[in-house]
């Protein structure tokens, strides 16, 4: 399935993109397992996952929440608007 | 309209929130400042997770007005390139008495930096960017 | 100028005031409310011993500058007769962080209403007018 | 002498007027023989004159300050600014 991966803040520069689209060899994946699959294909996010928030359909879920193909999921470093 | 690539204007702000049942107005307005850690600041970038930022301001604002004495709130940030001196956000309380205003207009803009998804990335003269080490973001909100 | 027979404006404060430097505004605007003590408000008629009460403003924006970390302190107050909704006073504070710059704000408003020469005549809907009790000056300004 | 008294606020209505001009029979005053006076000129000031402050030449002053032939003395009311 398909996982649209929606990178802000300083995170999107780590990446190297915003947006990426990851293809996950099952049907299903818990936003837990999704930290897991950032963490090795994005090593230089290792230090950083720890603090991000995960926000899916505009709520911040979590890491038991269960991702669907073509779902979105946002990750969030921590913020500092004001 | 809580977050806006336009620039901020507030005469529109207070038009919106005119109450003559309220005799105190306090707004709070962040400008970009020349300065930052020792370091010169030519100007900011403010990103948004645009839909949950709106929906927090809203909530916060929701907040404000359950919590305080207060009779009008209302919370806008821009995102996007901003130059030194331009507003960044701006909040607009109103109520009968001003130390309820005083004290809503602070709680909203300390939990907008608590639980806005709003990034900004200071951009030195040196030629340098940075983005802000800022707040984990918390599940839960208010209760957070 | 800090008394005025003109309505107030806040535009040209804001630009009097502006300053890089200051990430941090806070604006406190009073304004004529419909209702006091239960009774209902048509309107207010503010005097001041106009010479003293200029002199007094002006020496709680230097107050304000030298007690708090701030960089811009503003205070105007109208006087004559306001119509419902209308600013009596406005005060504008200006600094690096939101902190110093609310606890400022609060103090230039506080320390008006304790000594600056001016009172309020309270139009009420039923064609009645009262001044209002207020606070008895004392002697040596902000030693007292 | 003479001195110009000129009251605000609620003491205007008072007294009648704004300003009143008073002959007096001395060629020095204190603050707090003004007082005295004003007493017994406007008996209905009586309650109110405890709560006055007596300004002269923008400066409050103290009932030993001593007015001359010429001078105005402001009579203020407690204030209700903001």
């Amino acid at each position: 399935m398909q996982i649209r991966v929606v990178f802000y803040g300083g995170l999107k520069q780590d990446v190297g993109a915003k947006i990426q689209t990851l293809d996950i060899p099952q049907a299903g994946l818990t936003v837990g397992e999704l930290a897991d699959v950032l963490r090795e294909r994005y090593p230089v996010l290792q230090p950083r996952l720890s603090t991000v928030a995960y926000v899916v359909n505009d709520e911040i879920v979590s890491p038991d929440y269960v991702l669907h193909d073509g779902d979105e999921a946002a990750v969030l470093p921590p913020v500092s608007g004001g | 309209m809580w977050v806006t690539e336009s620039p901020l204007m507030l005469d529109p702000l207070l038009r919106e929130t005119e109450d003559v049942s309220s005799g105190a107005l306090v707004i709070f307005v962040g400008t970009v400042r020349d300065e930052n850690d020792n370091r010169s600041v030519g100007g900011m970038t403010y990103e948004a997770h645009v839909s949950l930022a709106e929906k927090v301001l809203h909530e916060i604002e929701q907040e404000v007005l359950a919590r305080f004495e207060v009779r009008r709130c209302r919370i806008q940030h821009r995102i996007g390139r901003l130059e030194l001196g331009e507003p960044s956000v701006q909040i607009v309380v109103r109520g009968g008495h001003r130390a309820a205003a005083y004290e809503a207009s602070r709680y909203a803009i300390d939990e907008l930096k608590r639980r806005a998804p709003i990034w900004k990335e200071e951009h030195y003269t040196d030629g340098a960017s940075r983005y802000l080490d800022g707040t984990p973001l918390q599940p839960g909100g208010d209760s957070a």
